[in-house]
């Protein structure tokens, strides 16, 4: 406990009550605004689930897929998803190893998005399964037949990284919320307070079991940075170990790890515009906040460069027709305006924008992030989709055109993100109480930078409603 | 607000427009010429598992589940097999080809003009014969379309596989009825015992 | 020692007549996609005739060759099948287990020759074209990804006469519908392991080269090459 | 673990989603009537049966592969389900000396003319206006009563209208029976149409030869050949014949590797194969051979007196043909004085050499001559007779029931071409046409529209059909009488080429016929019966059966395939066999002399129809790969068939070359209109390199109204702007020799299957 | 059980109470392992005086982790052994795709370990009733003494107050 910190708990008690009620706000209220989006949303959400079952009904033709494009939208969704859902975990674990400060605000945010883009992401193979109702075939489990399922397909990597991923993220989220549920738990009323009381698991606050969150947090912060990296590898190598022009390629790991970080910071970066506008959350997430995620942007749009040239000039100069004959219908060819909107959105837009520091603001932010998210889609489908369509024997070449099913689809994947996250953040207050309110110990290098001569410097200044605002 | 209305008469137009484009049947379906919705065949239905003809069908091959038929006649092989009739007598095809076949209302006539006319169930089928019909015989052992096997009898007779081996002790039964559960693990263990064929593509292609 | 099917298609011979396709369609129970799914690139060959144009009017020439499934002995739809639908059996075939596929096509993706078909509807035939379907042969399903076999079902069909005779199978009893039919006899099938056998001679001709050698797929169809 | 313990609650969600589909199954009730089969098959077992293709003209042996099966049929008035052998896939007769076990794509695919949606299953009587297609089902019985009642009156010796017989070009003793048939009605007419006929080189044959016959290539023993728009590897003569042998050619001799070159104006799927492609000015092919025959003679390589009598049709030749040297030939040809040289000095070197012609080098207004030019040439390199050269495939003599010999009033007996029987029809003159029985023919599809055939036939005051589908001819009927499909019944043919020996196709039902339908011959035969008099005297037949082994049976006593010592054992052998061919000299059809013409043909400019200012491009109609003349539209395995060169399927389309499209501003793909002076036609466009610039082309095959719903209102059809230009010789067709104009309308549909760049080493990607 | 605790409104009159209680706790007769700390935020044990944590789960992740690989490497290949299904010419088990699997059993292994043991050493969840005031959720901090003495409960309310607590309560279970 230092000086700093108990002259800002003695001083403003009030402030503490604040807090509470301000972010519990957003989850004891609801205005009927929030109902009618919700019920937008849904409507997306459940013509998405028309359309599937339609499709489940008569077959994948009613997809524009066919021979050669055997994967089109929803594998480009899928890509694109769980590259978003790296947003969270992997910025929230990284920041928390760094002990960066001013992540406390944004971590369940992030981690938030992590799961919900995980589990749209991963939704996206089954969809597109020709029999997806055998989905489980994937799944090793024991039968008369003695026959599993095949350790040697990246499919089945994708499904051990995604299960395990997604069990990390879940605990990574949930774990400490158990907190904040157990506040809950005291300040609602009825059947949420039953609700809260179970999903609190009895949780009090002794100092043994904030010693063991915190030891768990720790071990689960250090498990899954690697987890999250070696999903997106994962996916990166559905593509790169089968021998399609422009896939087989072993830049593709790092390259899909880079866009998705990237993609992701830019999601979490709109999700926290939105709710700091929406649940009135301006005095906690603050525009240091997208100040600094604005600079994490900026050094992976830089990176998305790098590999995008690393990619495309060593493709340029090995010059194997079938490499060259998808390089140049990308930049060309029939996808020259999607590939040149791609450059624009992910690099030529949002750098100026996040380089110049007088942009870096909110608004500047949030375009930027608009751009790339836009620009993260189309780079997936620039991936997916001409390396198929031109693959080694000119004769089969084909052509890709999506049908209402697929899209419709894809439409209701974005309106299901912003459901789940609204829900989600109906029940669990969407800024970690417990975390925000500082009591967290500083570890001996940490509490040099909370000495008096840090203050100025202190990246957690400001991040704190102050007393008398 | 405005930007709210607009997203939910948005959504409620994607959902209207799914449900529209869901209801339109016929056009996907529609293969081979254009007017020809795949309803027409006897081969395919707009179904959830098309493999089957019914849900129904399909839960019952899911769960291996495969009701016992109901025979027309009350056919009895127990009394058969103790005259002295081998199967073969009668399932000739089993030695010879894949599938083992069921005789002819003629074939059991050769015999029954004679023979215990007087039994209803003879009675039966008399009148099949003398209506120029063939007796709707049910399939006791089959395979669910969707499971594509490819079974063939007679190199298992060659093989000296016993009838019984797979269907019982029909010299037992009255009405044959389905003895074993004939799925992959039945066929598996004893081809893996025997130490012949456990490829995929004999059986299924 | 287990047979190795292989196929020789002599270009030189091949005047792309479509005898085969015809014949593959026959044999294997390919439904028709009808214009507007083949339109959409449905249509389903197992065994294609490509051809190529060379050279400006009037020194024009045509090219073309047959390609059905390669039969890869490294076929990269094989591993990426995550349910073991695609897999390869002794004889050497890259088989495709019906029944077992979920649809994730991604072996028609891996496969560098586009060999590979999916079924996007349930197929049918108008009435009573269903009854020139083959027994031997099923049908797929919607949502299966399907492929040339080599005619697996005559190959086993055979064995299974020859067996019953008592005898070893001869050289050129077998043959898939489509080498069958082809009328100038630029395909030859057989055991690739019988040097003895005409394929095995035809394979090992100079004139033979493999298609997309250089993916390292080793395809056991040799094309033998046109010589003008 | 058992599955059925597994994941129960999601099925069960499934089935929630999804109960309205599911019934019950296995309730006894529903089920259709099982009736009890009449032949005995070992279910399963494949067994396979002889038949004779009859998808074209070449008479290839077929051997079905028949399995049990179930087929709904109709028996006493009751549908229900029995066991029959069914046709399970169509493949060569490998004992049959024409095909040798293979068969073409079009052939296979004659499976789907049997199972075909579309097939007739009841005779029909017309309810609505002609054309209307607006039929009723009938009985047999009354069919043929009504038959007979409007045919008997015909069949009177003072009848004072003819009956006409319109029929594809028939052999064997399907012709002899409608010819006995016809021979009992005055003034009756057999009319044979089909629009690729061969009449030209038959006739150039005859003169050249002696015989009026196409012939057979042994083209296993060529080391050159040259083909003048001969499609003779796709749709020709006796494709499969002729492909057999090319593959030989090509790789079946150790060390040897003949060379092919082709002249035509557009690559066919033949040309396609070949070693060099010679795109000479339509018409002038004559010309060119006359070219090389010249070079031969005046470079000593052959000389003239060594093409014997064929020489003497072409003016000049025994001076050398002057007016041929290659500089002249070339500046009308459009093929280099070198080339020409270089091919001639080739045929000369690399004997046994052979030139071959047919397809559209004959449909020009000098196809006679060029016919006679090559046939000339052929001569010349000693290629008649000889091995690896051209031969005629023995015509087995008289066999079979002559027609009785011809009454006075027989002698008026017509046998012509739609042509005339279309003037008949019009003028009522020798005497009108009081009925017409249409037997599988098409005109109203194929002939050109000047010929007014369709307006022609609505004329005649009763039409019968034979035919198993309904189209644009046999939807005129008034009464429809449906054949059985070839599987089903008796087939014989007497294949004019493909083989070197004599060859009978014959072959018994290889199927039970699957709907209500009858033989054709048998109806002919049961017609005939009811008719009476010198009908019935021609026909004494119960059967067809018993006619053909009538017919047959004499051959016996001839060296052939099938060595017996009864009758009726070689009867049976020859079933089993699928026919039976000669293993030795038989007496054949005397050899039609050369007859009247005395005069050597002189080279004639060909003529074309429509002026070339206004309509600048010739308009080549060429046989499909899938659908020859269009007979095989229906078929939906062809039509998913992707054609070699364009890979089009399910359609039609208009084949320019790429620098005359960029000039009109047309685009793949684009809709365009080709107008000729008798009519339009709209079809896609295909860019294909090759085309002659100045030629544009279309296949013949789609464009039907009405012939079921696999090809009813697909395409167009070219016949459709065809002109009436003939060889004024023969009277035959000249379906090349239109000219057209082509524009732009603007954006079409095309179905292709291959949407790649047409180069496989093609960078340009660019779309 | 039961217990008595008091409300401190910050960690300094929470530290005096603990350490206080700590002093009377021999006199009062219980143990200093009775003394209950509950917080809305984490707190500094050894501040607080508490005795200070230990737990061994990070070597139980890294157990689970080697379990989970062991495990993922298994299945990958042994179940391939059990049914060998030959792929395009390559080893039945190769070690390079399996690796992949194993990897990621590994880090599984791990994660459900870590989830398993914070469960069990932080004892949760157990919905009995302990002691504990929802004004903690506000943000108090309750220091009192579990199942001691009630006949100590008069010093202990008063040796709270005397540490600033702003309320005593007592608590007990029937």
């Amino acid at each position: 406990m230092t000086t700093r910190e108990r002259q800002r708990l003695e001083a403003a008690p009030q402030d503490r009550d604040r807090l509470t009620r301000d972010l519990l706000r957003p989850v004891l209220h609801t205005s009927p605004r929030i109902y009618l989006t919700m019920m937008a949303l849904g409507a997306f959400v459940l013509a998405g689930l028309v359309a599937f079952v339609y499709q489940a009904y008569w077959g994948m033709g009613v997809s524009g897929l066919n021979r050669p494009v055997f994967w089109g939208f929803y594998i480009t969704n899928f890509v694109f998803w769980i590259g978003i859902s790296h947003a969270g975990t992997l910025i929230s674990a990284i920041l928390r190893l760094a002990n960066a400060r001013w992540r406390r605000p944004v971590t369940r945010c992030a981690e938030a998005i992590t799961v919900f883009a995980l589990v749209i992401g991963a939704s996206f193979p089954i969809i597109h399964l020709g029999r997806p109702w055998l989905f489980f075939w994937l799944i090793p489990y024991p039968s008369e037949r003695g026959i599993w399922p095949n350790f040697r397909s990246p499919l089945l990597w994708d499904f051990c990284a995604i299960t395990t991923y997604l069990t990390g993220s879940l605990a990574f989220l949930l774990l400490p919320i158990i907190p904040d549920w157990a506040t809950l738990r005291d300040r609602a009323i009825g059947w949420r307070k039953k609700l809260y009381r179970v999903l609190a698991l009895g949780w009090r606050g002794t100092p043994r079991e904030w010693h063991r969150l915190e030891m768990a947090m720790r071990i689960m912060a250090v498990v899954i940075i690697p987890v999250a990296v070696s999903v997106h590898t994962i996916v990166s190598w559905d593509f790169a170990m089968v021998p399609v022009p422009m896939w087989h390629s072993t830049v593709f790991g790092p390259y899909f790890v880079a866009g998705a970080i990237f993609s992701g910071i830019a999601a979490l970066i709109i999700a926290m515009a939105l709710l700091r506008k929406i649940l009135h959350l301006e005095e906690y997430l603050k525009p240091i906040h997208f100040d600094h995620l604005g600079k994490l942007l900026l050094v992976m749009s830089l990176l998305w460069v790098y590999f995008i040239v690393a990619e495309r000039l060593t493709v340029w100069y090995g010059n194997a027709t079938p490499e060259v004959a998808v390089l140049l219908a990308t930049q060309r060819g029939k996808f020259l305006p999607l590939f040149w909107t791609m450059v624009c959105c992910n690099f030529l837009i949002p750098f100026p924008i996040l380089a110049i520091k007088r942009l870096r603001t909110i608004t500047g932010t949030v375009i930027a992030s608009s751009t790339i998210v836009v620009g993260m889609w189309l780079e997936r489908f620039l991936i997916v989709v001409p390396s198929l369509e031109f693959k080694y024997l000119p004769f089969s070449w084909g052509n890709y055109r999506p049908s209402w099913v697929e899209i419709t689809i894809t439409l209701a994947t974005f309106a299901a993100m912003p459901l789940l996250y609204l829900l989600f953040v109906k029940f669990v207050p969407i800024i970690s109480m417990w975390e925000l309110k500082g009591g967290e110990h500083p570890e001996p290098a940490a509490a040099a930078e909370l000495a008096p001569g840090h203050e100025a410097s202190d990246p957690w200044e400001g991040t704190l409603p102050s007393a008398g605002s | 607000m405005i930007f709210l209305a607009a997203l939910l008469v948005a959504g409620l137009g994607v959902l209207g427009m799914a449900l529209v484009k869901a209801d339109t049947r016929g056009a996907p379906g529609s293969v081979a010429g254009e007017s020809t919705p795949a309803a027409a065949s006897g081969l395919s239905s707009g179904v959830f598992t098309p493999a089957h003809r019914t849900l129904l069908e399909a839960m019952e091959d899911y769960f291996d589940y495969f009701p016992t038929p109901v025979q027309p006649i009350a056919f009895n092989h127990k009394i058969h097999i103790a005259k002295g009739m081998k199967c073969l007598s009668c399932h000739a095809g089993a030695a010879l080809g894949p599938q083992a076949g069921i005789p002819s209302v003629t074939f059991c006539m050769a015999c029954h003009q004679v023979i215990a006319t007087n039994n209803p169930e003879i009675q039966k089928l008399a009148s099949y014969a003398a209506e120029g019909r063939e007796v709707p015989w049910q399939p006791v052992n089959w395979f669910y379309p969707a499971a594509h096997v490819r079974f063939w009898h007679a190199p298992h007779i060659r093989a000296g596989v016993d009838c019984t081996t797979c269907h019982g002790n029909v010299s037992q039964q009255t009405v044959a009825v389905r003895q074993s559960d004939l799925n992959m693990h039945f066929c598996l263990s004893c081809h893996r015992e025997k130490e012949v064929s456990v490829d995929c593509a004999t059986c299924h292609d | 020692m287990s047979r190795r099917w292989g196929m020789v298609i002599d270009l030189d011979r091949c005047t792309g007549c479509e005898a085969c396709v015809v014949a593959c369609s026959a044999e294997n129970n390919i439904a028709t996609a009808g214009e507007s799914q083949a339109a959409k690139g449905r249509a389903i060959h197992w065994i294609r005739v490509e051809r190529s144009w060379e050279g400006e009017f009037p020194n024009v020439r045509v090219r073309f060759r047959p390609v059905p499934c390669q039969q890869c002995d490294a076929a990269p739809c094989e591993p990426v099948c995550p349910t073991y639908a695609s897999y390869h059996n002794a004889e050497g075939l890259n088989a495709q287990v019906y029944n077992r596929c979920i649809g994730t096509r991604y072996c028609a993706n891996a496969c560098p020759y586009t060999g590979r078909f999916f079924n996007w509807f349930q197929p049918s035939w108008d009435k009573p074209l269903q009854l020139q379907l083959n027994p031997d042969v099923s049908i797929r399903e919607a949502g299966v990804m399907e492929k040339c076999t080599f005619c697996y079902q005559r190959a086993l069909v055979a064995e299974s006469q020859a067996e019953a005779e008592k005898r070893p199978l001869r050289d050129g009893e077998v043959s898939p519908a489509c080498v069958q039919s082809c009328p100038s006899g630029a395909m030859v099938f057989g055991d690739l392991n019988d040097p003895a056998s005409a394929v095995s001679r035809l394979a090992g001709l100079d004139r033979g080269v493999k298609l997309l050698e250089e993916v390292g797929t080793f395809p056991k169809i040799t094309y033998l090459a046109r010589e003008s | 673990m058992r599955r059925r313990t597994f994941l129960m609650f999601s099925a069960a969600t499934a089935a929630g989603a999804m109960w309205d589909v599911a019934v019950e199954h296995g309730a006894p009730g529903k089920e259709l009537v099982r009736f009890i089969p009449e032949t005995k098959l070992i279910p399963g077992v494949t067994v396979w049966r002889p038949s004779v293709c009859a998808q074209c003209a070449a008479g290839c042996g077929l051997s079905v592969r028949v399995v049990e099966g179930d087929a709904e049929v109709v028996r006493k008035g009751q549908s229900g389900l029995i066991k029959v052998g069914l046709a399970k896939k169509l493949e060569g007769n490998p004992g049959h000396p024409v095909n040798r076990g293979k068969l073409c794509a079009r052939g296979q695919a004659g499976l789907q003319v049997t199972y075909n949606p579309d097939r007739l299953s009841h005779p029909l009587r017309r309810t609505g206006p002609r054309g209307s297609g607006q039929y009723a089902e009938v009985g047999w019985e009354e069919a043929l009563g009504e038959l007979h009642a409007r045919l008997g009156p015909l069949a009177s010796p003072s009848a004072t209208s003819s009956l006409a017989f319109l029929t594809p070009p028939l052999r064997g003793q399907r012709r002899a029976l409608i010819e006995n048939f016809l021979s009992g009605f005055d003034g009756s007419a057999l009319v044979s149409f089909e629009f690729f006929d061969d009449r030209v080189l038959r006739e150039a044959n005859r003169l050249s030869f002696g015989r009026a016959q196409l012939p057979t290539f042994d083209l296993a023993q060529s080391n050159v050949v040259l083909s003048f728009g001969a499609d003779f590897l796709g749709t020709w003569n006796s494709p499969v014949a002729q492909s057999l042998s090319y593959g030989t050619m090509r790789q079946g001799r150790s060390g040897v590797r003949g060379k092919f070159v082709q002249v035509e104006p557009r690559i066919s799927q033949t040309g396609a194969s070949s070693d060099e492609w010679i795109p000479a000015r339509p018409g002038t092919e004559g010309e060119l051979a006359l070219g090389i025959a010249h070079v031969l003679m005046s470079e000593h390589l052959r000389p003239a007196a060594a093409a014997g009598s064929a020489g003497r049709w072409i003016a000049g030749w025994s001076d050398g043909l002057p007016e041929y040297r290659p500089e002249a030939v070339a500046w009308k040809t459009s093929v280099a004085p070198e080339t020409i040289r270089g091919l001639a000095r080739q045929l000369a070197t690399h004997s046994p050499a052979v030139a071959i012609v047919g397809g559209a080098p004959l449909a020009q207004t000098n196809g006679l001559f060029t016919a006679l030019a090559v046939n000339a040439l052929n001569a010349l390199l000693g290629s008649v007779g000889k091995p690896g050269g051209l031969q005629f495939t023995p015509q087995l003599g008289s066999i079979g029931p002559a027609a009785p010999a011809k009454s006075k009033s027989n002698a008026a007996n017509l046998s012509g071409n739609i042509q005339t029987l279309a003037q008949q029809i019009r003028t009522g003159k020798p005497k009108p046409v009081g009925a017409l029985l249409i037997y599988q023919a098409n005109p109203v599809f194929a002939a050109p529209p000047d010929w007014q055939v369709k307006e022609a036939l609505v004329k005649v005051p009763f039409i019968a059909s034979f035919g198993s589908f309904t189209d644009e001819t046999s939807s005129l009927a008034d009464l429809i009488l449906p054949d059985h499909s070839y599987l089903e019944s008796w087939v014989d043919d007497l294949p004019e080429s493909g083989a070197a020996e004599a060859v009978l196709s014959l072959a018994p039902p290889a199927l039970e016929p699957l709907h209500h339908t009858r033989a054709t011959p048998d109806v002919l035969l049961d017609l005939a019966h009811r008719l009476g008099g010198p009908v019935a005297k021609a026909l004494p037949w119960k059967t067809y059966e018993a006619m053909l082994q009538d017919a047959y049976t004499p051959l016996r006593h001839l060296p052939g395939s099938v060595s017996a010592a009864s009758d009726d054992e070689f009867w049976s052998k020859v079933k089993d066999q699928g026919g039976w061919w000669s293993a030795g000299p038989v007496p054949e059809t005397k050899p039609t002399a050369a007859r009247g013409r005395s005069q050597p043909v002189k080279n004639q400019e060909p003529e074309f129809d429509g002026p070339a200012q206004d309509f600048p491009f010739h308009f080549l109609p060429f046989p499909s790969q899938q659908f020859g003349d269009g007979r095989h539209a229906n078929l939906p395995w062809l039509q998913e068939m992707p054609d070699l060169l364009s890979t089009a399927m399910w359609g039609s389309w208009v084949e320019i070359h790429p620098g005359t499209a960029q000039r009109l501003g047309i685009a793949e793909g684009d809709l365009v209109e080709v107008s000729s002076p008798h009519g339009v036609l709209r079809a896609p466009a295909v860019l294909s390199p090759g085309i002659a610039p100045d030629v544009v082309a279309m296949p013949v095959g789609q464009g039907h109204e009405r012939y079921g719903r696999y090809a009813s209102g697909r395409g167009a059809n070219p016949m459709a702007i065809l002109g009436t230009k003939t060889e004024p010789e023969t009277g035959a067709l000249a379906w090349a020799a239109t000219r057209v104009s082509v524009r732009r309308i603007g954006k079409g549909e095309l179905c292709l299957f291959s949407v790649g760049p047409l180069e496989w080493g093609a960078k340009q990607l660019k779309r | 059980m039961n217990a008595i605790y008091g409300l401190f409104p910050d960690t300094d009159s929470a530290r005096r109470a603990v350490k206080a209680l700590g002093e009377v706790s021999r006199r009062l007769r219980f143990q200093p392992r009775q003394i209950v700390v509950v917080s809305q935020e984490p707190l500094d044990d050894r501040e607080m005086g508490l005795p200070r944590q230990h737990t061994w789960m990070p070597w139980i992740a890294a157990c689970g982790g080697i379990v989970g690989g062991t495990a993922g490497y298994a299945l990958a290949a042994f179940t391939q052994r059990t049914y060998p299904l030959p792929t395009g010419g390559m080893p039945v088990v190769a070690l390079w795709p399996a690796s992949v699997v194993t990897y990621e059993f590994t880090m599984l292994g791990a994660i459900l370990t870590t989830i398993v043991a914070f469960l069990a050493t932080a004892r949760l969840p157990r919905y009995g009733q302990r002691v504990y005031d929802a004004a903690v959720s506000d943000g108090m901090i309750l220091v009192g003494v579990a199942d001691s003495d009630v006949n100590a409960w008069r010093d202990l309310e008063e040796t709270l107050y005397e540490q600033g607590a702003e309320r005593v309560r007592q608590f007990s279970t029937a």
